[in-house]
């Protein structure tokens, strides 16, 4: 962020008097605001693309009545949710029960500082990249406990004591799932794994094809994540036809909004990571876009990240809408006898493969074959 | 095996306590019985291998003006055949012996049978109202049933 | 160091699953007390829709009651409609045409599948999968096409009347109805893929509240849920009555396809295999339905003979047992109508004895009980 | 539990996902299967048999208040009082829909096909007076009076004729028989016992 500034200071000679570090921070302002209204405005397209997509599946039309085609929707609920009295049940513990959605959006919205959007588009490349965001994304948890305790509720407790269990035990095969990238690309940064993916190999680049292992973990990854962020064959959190929709019984107006936009956050964060670790993230197959000039290069890596993204979000809508629930003992059975040993396994043999082909995958083996 | 054959087998084994048949213009035919034998007679119709009634069908409290009536239909899944047992009771506070350890299905329609009517089901499991709420005073499918006027403020 | 467990006294929760929840398919109130997730004891408590129907039958003639027997299952409207038309004819011994007997049984059975598709539709609803809901209302709003066009209205049907029934089918009726046969058949093998056999779906079914057969025989249950224990007992069967037994048709059991036999997961299967054999039902009385007339001769004041029957007819949740005493008046004098849902929730404190609370939906869901049934 | 069963698992899991979500596919992608009926736009056309809300056609309605006691709710209720030229003169007719369960036993009653299902099912409104459907639209105690006046004029210009008739008749031998008063109640009582059985219409009603 500092080059940036420096790089600012001296492109705007008015701003030579202002001290330096007033101008990171206020580009650090800048860079965040940019990202929350992606955030918002993806969260409330993402709302209204669900509806659309369970419209579709299910034979329906969706919203079409706000707005052409129902394209609005998701403002009319926007502004429905701020206008909503957000009730605090009457002895509930007041002070956790308003900070629990703060806890949760938090920790949703501070794992999109090291989404790599584009070659330059990174809010900060920090060098533990996922190790951050292992460790942001389960504030989630704090989040919802407090939200299911407090709202003096027994659905909701019940809910809440869920959330824990499922998220904390999801934490580990998402973890493992994600190292073999980070063995691959030999670094934490985000970036630095999107970058070795790129290259000439063009698609063949990605991770997912590196070797079968790396493509299992994908898969493995994939429904750790869902299960990470109670997506539905696991949304037992917020279990609507159980516990009448678990640890947000008791919330209303923007409080339950922002349970709501936190939800979307982490669907995007996982559809972020999986298109950054296994899918070759901002890299054009078979272009370099580090020669395209500044501003072209970053929008068409965004282009094709966003593309990524959303598509493994589509993805995830549809498999909402095709698969019943787990029970709770079956979630942890799922997660500690099948996810955590496959992901073992699987760990284990990413490195004794790197181990053996000095870290060239197939592709890269058949591209050296033809020299 | 025809109801007639049951009622002598009936007869035979309980002698004064099986009272009579009511065959003619009842579907199934109504073996009446004794209230107090009321018992012993389900476990034999249930247990009798030439009987063997082992599915309740229905047990209903029938007030006929002057006396009441508890009905039961039974059926065997073995022979295929059904008959019904009916034990009249006098009209103030009418009582007999529960049937719901010969047939489980017995204990629903029981706490009906006390519900609506007021009929004690001596030694059930577990004899409560199931249809109104707790404290409702009187049992309403009684003929001469009052409607009360209020109901914790709320007009009936 | 050792955990002092009396210091930390665990209490165990009482929760309302109360009368008015997503998954209680009606106004039913479960008093759950739960040791964290697992039950040990959940009490149904049931009354909170009680209108006292049997109340309005002694007030009302055998006539003006037809419309309160749509009231009783109004899923399954049809099935009363005629099991009430069946019962005062036993009585009265009315001798109903032909034609009347067979659009009784087609409407019955088209009422049967209407049905059994809301029962698969909510149950994989409370399971969690949403789209198979829609797909069975999608299918169920066809067949209510069809009783509209027949007798006018779209749930409370009021179709059949003592002696017959209240109108014949239109023309284009039965090969409206022979389309919609033919258009639902593949259906049900889309459900299956879709959802029956899915492995997350099976593994929330299979050997939950797992009832022997003779355990299902003492506690009365009848249908489907009886069925699913493996007993071979239907009464369109071993009691025919109407032109039952002019159709050949199977009785569907539960084979313990998944888990053991009389577990949720072969209540549920003997549903959609019953939907096949309705279908194949409603086939053969298309093909042999003869002309005439509708609607026997009936007294304008009909005062039936003095007598008590009991008569019993196959609906869909479960045998809907009749018992009628007349006194010769125009009014019944006693009227007890025993249903399907009320025996299953007999059985429901015993069974769901150990389970945790996302199967006392499932099974709920799998007695497929319905609450106007149970209260009356 | 074995590797076996264990690899089984997961294999059946991923196998019958992929089924389940095939079908999901092919409803998301095909657009023709929507089946959603945007109802303002777009309307239900309804079956002629089709049960709406009762209209009753009040010239042909000869007020045998059949309709009334067949209903099980009770939600008809009619008033008529007798003319002058011994026919029943409707002084109201009204029909709650708010208690009407359109089980359609009325229309099939009514021995003169007065009362009939329009197709009409639009009638939310807020307070329940507008539910009541009044088919007569004077108001009742007006009809009555008019009808009172009418006998009143019939007896008083019967009482003249037969004043007139006497005249003459003293003037010569009995003449034909005076008419009987007209102003005397008609004993035509409804009929005692209340037909309550449906009336059986031995054949459907229209002749398709």
């Amino acid at each position: 962020m500092e080059a940036l500034a420096k790089s600012l200071v001296n492109a705007v000679p008015l701003l030579a008097g202002v001290p330096l570090w007033a101008v990171t921070l206020l580009l650090m302002v800048v860079v965040a605001v940019v990202i929350l209204v992606f955030a918002l405005t993806f969260e409330g397209v993402g709302s209204l693309v669900l509806r659309k997509v369970a419209g579709d599946i299910q034979a329906r039309i969706g919203p079409n009545r706000v707005g052409p085609n129902g394209i609005l929707q998701f403002l009319a609920d926007g502004v429905k949710l701020v206008l909503k009295e957000d009730i605090i049940p009457a002895n509930a513990d007041r002070l956790l029960f308003q900070l629990a959605p703060y806890f949760v959006f938090v920790g949703s919205f501070a794992a999109f500082v090291v989404v790599p959007f584009g070659v330059g588009l990174i809010a900060a490349d920090l060098n533990i990249g996922i190790y951050y965001v292992m460790a942001v994304t389960s504030l989630v948890v704090v989040g919802v406990l407090l939200a299911g305790w407090s709202s003096n509720n027994k659905w909701a407790l019940l809910g809440g004591m869920r959330a824990a269990a499922q998220i904390v035990s999801y934490e580990i095969p998402v973890g493992m799932a994600l190292i073999p990238a980070v063995l691959i690309a030999g670094s934490l940064s985000l970036q630095d794994i999107v970058r070795s993916q790129g290259g000439l190999l063009g698609v063949f680049g990605w991770n997912l094809f590196h070797n079968p292992f790396t493509f299992f973990s994908f898969f493995l990854y994939f429904t750790a994540a869902q299960a990470e962020t109670n997506q539905t064959p696991f949304d037992l959190p917020e279990a609507e036809s159980e516990l009448v929709s678990g640890y947000n019984v008791e919330y209303s107006g923007i409080r339950f909004g922002f349970f709501f936009l936190a939800e979307f956050g982490d669907m995007f964060i996982v559809a972020a990571l999986a298109t950054a670790c296994f899918l070759g993230g901002w890299n054009v197959p078979f272009f370099n876009a580090d020669t395209l000039p500044w501003i072209w290069g970053n929008l068409l890596s965004l282009g094709v990240f966003l593309t990524k993204a959303f598509a493994m979000v589509l993805i995830m809508m549809w498999v909402r809408w095709t698969l019943p629930r787990l029970r709770v003992d079956q979630l942890m059975r799922m997660s500690w006898k099948y996810l955590v040993p496959l992901t073992f396994v699987n760990l284990l043999g990413v490195s004794l493969w790197l181990l053996l082909f000095k870290g060239k995958g197939i592709p890269g083996m058949i591209a050296s074959l033809f020299g | 095996m025809e109801a007639q054959a049951i009622f002598d087998a009936l007869k035979g084994k309980f002698g004064d306590a099986v009272v009579e048949l009511q065959s003619e213009g009842f579907s199934p035919a109504f073996v009446v019985v004794a209230p107090a034998a009321v018992k012993e007679i389900a476990r034999f119709l249930k247990d009798d291998p030439a009987l063997s009634f082992d599915s309740l069908m229905c047990l209903s409290g029938v007030d006929y003006k002057e006396k009441f009536a508890v009905a039961y239909h039974l059926h065997s899944m073995k022979h295929r055949h059904a008959i019904g047992v009916k034990a009249f009771l006098p009209r103030e506070n009418p009582s007999l012996p529960t049937v719901d350890d010969v047939w489980p299905a017995a204990n629903f329609h029981e706490r009906e049978a006390f519900d609506l009517f007021g009929i004690a089901f001596e030694g059930s499991k577990d004899l409560r109202r199931i249809l109104l709420p707790e404290d409702w005073e009187g049992h309403p499918l009684r003929k001469d049933y009052k409607y009360p006027d209020f109901y914790h403020g709320i007009k009936v | 160091m050792t955990i002092r467990t009396d210091a930390l006294p665990t209490q165990e929760m009482t929760i309302n699953m109360g009368p008015q929840h997503p998954s209680t398919h009606g106004v039913l109130r479960v008093i759950l007390t739960t040791d964290g997730e697992v039950v040990t004891r959940a009490v149904p408590d049931v009354g909170y829709l009680h209108r006292g129907l049997e109340k309005i039958g002694e007030r009302v003639t055998y006539a003006q009651f037809m419309p309160f027997t749509d009231r009783l299952d109004y899923l399954a409207a049809m099935n009363c409609n005629c099991a009430w038309a069946w019962a005062v004819e036993k009585l009265a011994k009315i001798e109903v045409p032909e034609r009347a007997e067979y659009l009784r049984v087609i409407v019955c059975e088209l009422n049967r599948i209407s049905s059994h598709l809301i029962a698969f539709g909510s149950y994989t609803a409370d399971m969690g999968a949403f789209t198979p809901f829609l797909y069975a209302i999608r299918e169920r709003e066809k067949v209510n096409d069809l009783f509209e066009m027949i007798c006018g209205n779209r749930l409370t049907y009021n179709y059949a009347r003592v002696g017959g029934v209240s109108g014949d089918a239109p023309p284009g009726f039965l090969e409206k109805t022979k389309e919609f046969l033919d258009y639902f058949e593949p259906k049900l093998d889309e459900y299956n893929n879709l959802i029956s056999y899915n492995k997350i779906f099976v593994h929330r079914l299979a050997n939950v509240a797992v009832i022997p057969a003779e355990e299902a025989v003492a506690y009365g249950l009848t249908g489907p849920n009886l069925r699913g224990s493996g007993v071979p007992f239907d009464l369109r069967k071993d009691e025919p009555y109407s032109v039952y037994p002019k159709f050949d048709f199977k009785v569907c059991v539960g084979t313990g396809e998944r888990g053991t036999p009389g577990d949720c997961f072969d209540r549920y299967m003997v549903r959609i295999n019953e939907m096949r054999e309705s279908i194949k039902i409603v086939r053969q009385a298309l093909a042999q339905i003869p002309d005439g007339p509708v609607l026997a001769k009936v007294p304008r004041v009909f005062k039936p003979p003095v007598g008590e029957v009991y008569f019993r007819s196959e609906c869909p949740r479960g045998e809907t047992g009749i018992y009628l005493v007349s006194d010769g008046s125009v009014n019944p004098f006693r009227l007890k109508i025993r249903t399907g849902s009320f025996v299953a929730m007999n059985i429901f404190e015993k069974v769901t004895r150990g389970l945790m609370i996302a199967d006392i939906v499932a099974v709920i869901g799998s007695f497929d009980i319905i609450l106007p049934e149970i209260d009356r | 539990m074995g590797l076996k069963a264990y690899l089984n698992d997961i294999v059946e899991a991923v196998v019958t996902t992929a089924k389940g979500m095939r079908i999901t596919a092919r409803y998301g992608v095909d657009p023709k299967e929507e089946v959603t009926l945007q109802y303002p736009e777009e309307r239900w056309e309804i079956p002629d048999r089709y049960r709406g809300f009762l209209h009753n056609d009040i010239k042909k309605c000869t007020s045998c208040t059949m309709c009334v006691k067949v209903c099980p709710v009770d939600c008809i209720s009619l008033e008529a009082v007798r003319g002058a030229d011994k026919k029943m003169v409707l002084a109201f007719y009204d029909i709650n829909i708010g208690r009407c369960m359109y089980c359609g036993l009325c229309v099939e009653v009514c021995p003169v096909k007065s009362l009939t299902h329009t197709s009409g099912y639009e009638m939310a409104s807020t307070d329940r007076g507008e539910l009541i459907l009044h088919f007569i639209h004077e108001d009742a105690a007006e009809v009555k009076a008019r009808v009172a006046r009418q006998v009143a004029e019939a007896a008083a210009k019967a009482a003249e004729a037969a004043k007139a008739a006497e005249g003459t008749k003293a003037a010569e031998p009995p003449g034909p028989a005076t008419p009987k008063p007209a102003g005397a109640q008609a004993a035509a009582k409804a009929p005692e016992v209340p037909s309550l059985g449906t009336e059986p219409t031995p054949a459907p009603e229209k002749k398709e």
